[in-house]
């Protein structure tokens, strides 16, 4: 049994509302310093020894992510 | 800590136990101890301290609200409009040609004050479940909000969260929103009222009651683990101010999940049109101690469970957290052993997790007389053997204290005459820009934009009409018309004439559709009924609203009460919210509200 | 023999009963599929309703395109079936990649319900064949991830072979590139809507009867095949 | 100016609609050996050297994570 975490993003090119409207709320909120966010999704998977870095790899790619739009990075 | 047993309980008298942590009174407890002739268990305690709270005993009300059954007025002897009438989930009203309609509105308002989206989503999930179990597929939802001062910070985490929640809640469900209202006033600020109503539609048939019946037949959970969300929160949430809520008190917030709720209700649309269960009751606050005591206390009193089987979300949940859990989108059915693989075949078709964790039984006619006899077991041990009825319908009630507050007087004493008029053209039109601008009177499409009105095809009437018109059978057309009003301000005013105002204005609105108003659902906000002077703002709106659907021949269905909306010792505006329900025989002939024609004449009406 | 269109259910499909009703209106037969079904049971044509198919909590529609139903669906399409997915069925056709791009949250981020003016820009497809060229209509749109994106690419091939099928007016509603409503597939059998006509059908309970067209259209194309 | 990541995930005790939805879905892929998934979010900041560690500890607390029901972690 081990944890796996999975995060996605956008990628560079594709926009992201969430992204802009949290820097929107940090300068109304009086915070400055800060550029850019952008927002993703984390997954914290459990997984059993019986999975690999090539299934995980599928996981992410078919399910987690959407290719198209998104990027992932896995961490074991 | 040593499991506490049945058998511990009865041997270890004099233990000292959290009641009053739990919320019941001392008198509450000693009864508790005189009903059992000895000490509850902890399991036991948990059941009775929930079921015995404000919120599902309406112990400080009921003996107010029996006035709607007993100013109930007169029907038809051939032909009653009310099937079902209160004391059920909701009330069930016949609409011709076989159809009934039930519908009811709930509160879910300390929730959505400490955790906006999710408190009002579950709000909305919590009246779609009570419609579900009358046995009719839930049409439409309204909501009725209230909010503090628009300008004030907290506004705007309150409001966008709330609405947020009602609409990825119902939209998920795939309910139209066909209604509602929302006002401002500073009182509601730290206690925003949310309110929800549903409707249903069944075969008039069709309709399904909470009662365990039948020895043998099994006691099924389904739909959702049990986890532990709201632990406590039946007292404490939905019973006690936040000010002096203990850090073990604290709520534990719960988390909606629609996508379950939506599945949930196709299967047991399913499983009612085969016909596959004897009663069933969904799980809402005071979860799994509500729905195995009010099951068997309105069937043959007895039941066995094994909380063992019970599906767990977090394994370490004990009994007694079990017992309290308040985890969403959970349903328990009483199926005959004969039907048990076809009511598990189509949960398995959903997908939806069915167990069964225990059995009706037979009770002597001694058990009978004390209340029937609801056991549990935990890991091979008796922790719960008490009688269901002293849980779900005996418990205590209060005649509280009642005194007219005594700024009444001073409060009715301005008169509106000696304010200040526009006199020019520029003081009108300022005052109308003004009327305009303000929140309470502005449009609301920021609030209705985000609330699908549309879905399942059959919405005749949505915002921005005075009422929501919903077309119940397609071929004939015969629908049902629906409207929520409140006015604080006027209640607190006079609260018996304020009650009244809500309802005249509600059958108003459902009238000017063209629909033959029927019957009335309302949720009583207010503050602590341990104020005499809250308590006869109640006691005088649950009056106005009694005789007044006494005089316009509506009767009060269901509904709900939610006290302690109060931050510190100051009450919000007493609240009442009432619902409207008519009948319309072909929805093509509504009204709508805008003008259709040229050239059309303009009346006023009445006085 | 009227048409036999299949609609659909997955669990946490809304608009499935909506899409039969339009389907019957329109004089067609509407046939339901079941998600965990693979069979389509000989349909003409099949629609994806509007929902939250599975809950839709990771991406919408990413869970439903593994369900049995959609890997026929999927080989049925590139056989030119005629598939119609409409919101949630939009985003389950190009999760699918039966369909380019992808829709994402809107821009607003809140969800948004209206009665959306669209002009018809693409009158060759099975469902849309009964609509004039560049016809501007009325159907509800209601959606909370509407938003149309694709690359630069994929957006000039789009417009330059005439694959936009239907495109907002008077306002962007939630972000869509190049106001982008509706797309179909190359060879114009799948098409994909985010706006909902099937809730445009009887005039009592919709903005009107423009949505009607879209069932009409797959109707009759069907019939004089 | 560096980038920080921030990942919010929903406290242990809260459902996770959205966790249990994957899994399932999992099991209809006929993927094996992933026991449990946690869907939470992922943030990255472009933050300038001014902003500390207590204030990106604000912006998350007060913006990014819901503390009632969302715990956080940040990563420089
Ligand atoms: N204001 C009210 N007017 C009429 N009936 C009420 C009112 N408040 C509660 N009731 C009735 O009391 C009964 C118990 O309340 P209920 O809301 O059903 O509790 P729960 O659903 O949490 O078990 C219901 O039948 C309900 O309709």
């Amino acid at each position: 049994m081990a944890r796996v975490v999975v995060d996605v993003v956008l990628k560079p090119e594709i926009l992201d509302p969430q992204g802009q409207a949290i820097v929107g709320a940090l300068g109304r909120l009086g915070v400055h310093g800060v550029s850019d966010v952008r927002q993703g999704k984390h997954f914290e998977l459990e997984v059993g020894d019986e999975v690999d870095d090539e299934a995980l790899a599928r996981i992410a790619d078919t399910l987690l992510a959407n290719p198209v739009i998104e990027n992932f990075t896995i961490r074991r | 800590m040593a499991l506490d047993t049945v058998e511990l309980a009865a041997n270890t008298a004099d233990q000292p136990q959290p009641y009053a942590e739990l919320g019941l009174a001392e008198g509450e407890y000693r009864r508790i101890r005189e009903i059992l002739g000895r000490r509850p268990t902890s399991a036991e305690l948990a059941i009775y301290s929930v079921m015995w709270s404000e919120h599902c005993s309406y112990k400080s009300s009921r003996v107010h609200l029996r006035q709607f059954a007993e100013k109930k007025p007169p029907e038809a002897a051939d032909k009653p409009v009310l099937l079902v009438g209160m004391g059920e989930n909701a009330g069930v009203v016949d609409i011709g040609d076989g159809w009934a309609v039930t519908f009811k509105i709930e509160s879910h308002n300390h929730p959505s004050y400490v955790e906006p989206y999710q408190g009002a989503a579950t709000g909305v999930g919590g009246i779609v479940r009570d419609i579900l179990t009358m046995g009719a597929r839930p049409i439409a939802v309204l909501d009725s909000l209230r909010f503090g001062r628009l300008d004030a910070p907290d506004t705007h985490r309150v409001l966008p969260g709330v609405v947020a929640g009602v609409g990825g809640y119902g939209n998920c469900l795939g309910l139209p929103n066909i209604g509602g209202e929302v006002y401002f006033d500073a009182s509601y600020a730290g206690n925003p009222l949310v309110n929800a109503l549903c409707v249903g539609a069944m075969r008039a048939d069709g309709i399904k009651l909470a009662k365990a019946d039948g020895p043998g037949n099994k006691v099924v959970l389904f739909g959702a683990r049990t986890g532990g969300d709201g632990i406590g929160g039946a007292s404490v949430l939905a019973s006690a101010t936040f000010d002096d809520a203990k850090p073990s008190k604290r709520p534990s917030v719960q988390v909606g999940d629609p996508f379950a709720e939506k599945v949930l209700i196709e299967c047991c649309l399913e499983i009612f049109a085969a016909d596959l269960v004897v009663g069933i009751q969904d799980l809402g606050a005071a979860g799994l101690s509500c729905a195995t005591t009010e099951l068997a206390a309105a069937g043959t009193g007895g039941m066995d469970v094994d909380l063992d089987l019970a599906p767990l979300r977090d394994p370490t949940l004990g009994p007694e957290e079990i017992l309290m859990s308040e985890s969403q989108e959970r349903m328990m059915a009483v199926v005959t052993p004969q039907r048990l693989d076809a009511f598990l075949a189509v949960c398995a078709k959903w997908e939806v997790l069915a167990t069964v964790i225990g059995t009706v039984t037979e009770v002597s006619a001694e058990e009978a007389a004390r209340g029937g006899r609801l056991r549990m077991r935990w890991h091979g041990e008796t922790i719960v053997d008490l009688p269901p009825r002293t849980a779900a319908h005996e418990g205590p009630q209060y005649n509280r204290p009642i005194e007219r507050p005594l700024d009444q007087e001073a409060i009715n004493a301005h008169d509106g005459h000696n304010l200040p008029r526009p006199r020019s053209a520029a003081q009108l039109r300022a005052t109308v820009l003004r009327l305009a601008a303000s929140p309470n009177l502005a449009d609301k499409s920021w609030i209705t934009d985000q609330y699908d009105r549309f879905v399942m095809g059959n919405t005749v009437l949505a915002q921005p009409e005075d009422a929501g018109m919903i077309r119940v059978d397609e071929v004939s057309g015969r629908g049902v018309a629906v409207s929520t009003d409140g006015n604080g301000r006027y209640t607190r005013l006079d609260p018996y004439a304020g009650a009244q105002l809500a309802l005249a204005e509600a059958y108003r609105n459902v009238a000017t559709t063209g629909a033959r108003p029927l019957a009335v659902t309302n949720c009583l906000n207010f503050g602590s009924p341990e104020d005499p002077a809250v308590m006869w703002q109640f006691t005088e709106a649950v009056r106005g609203l009694a005789d007044g659907c006494r005089v316009l021949g509506t009767p009060v269905t269901g509904g709900n009460v939610s006290f302690y909306n109060q931050t510190g010792n100051t009450a919000i505006l007493p609240t009442p919210v009432i619902g409207v329900l008519g009948v319309i025989d072909d929805v093509a002939r509504r009204t709508p509200q805008a003008f259709r024609s040229d050239g059309a004449l303009i009346y006023l009406l009445g006085r | 023999m009227p048409v036999r269109v299949g609609v659909v259910s997955f669990p946490g499909s809304l608009d499935d009963r909506d899409a039969a009703r339009a389907v019957r209106i329109a004089g067609a037969e509407s046939v339901s599929l079941w998600h965990a079904d693979p069979s389509l049971h000989d349909v003409d044509a099949v629609i994806l309703p509007g929902g939250f198919s599975y809950g839709d909590y990771l991406r919408c529609g990413a869970i439903a395109r593994f369900s049995p139903v959609m890997q026929t669906v999927v080989a049925a399409a590139r056989d030119g079936l005629p598939v119609l997915g409409i919101c949630n069925g939009f985003q389950v056709l190009c999760e699918s990649h039966l369909l380019p791009g992808a829709l994402i949250r809107n821009d607003h981020r809140k969800f948004v319900c209206k009665e959306q003016p669209l002009r018809i820009e693409n009158v060759s497809t099975p469902w849309t064949s009964s609509y004039r060229m560049r016809q501007d209509i009325v159907v509800p749109l209601k959606n909370g991830e509407g938003g149309y994106i694709a690359d630069e690419r994929t957006l000039a091939e789009l417009e330059a072979n005439g694959r936009v099928v239907a495109r907002y007016l008077g306002g962007n509603p939630n972000g869509s590139y190049h106001d982008i409503a509706g797309i179909c597939n190359e060879r114009g059998n799948v098409v994909g809507l985010m706006p909902h006509p099937e809730h445009a059908v009887e005039a009592l309970t919709g903005p009107g009867t423009d949505g009607l067209g879209f069932f009409l259209g797959v109707a009759g194309v069907q019939e004089a095949a």
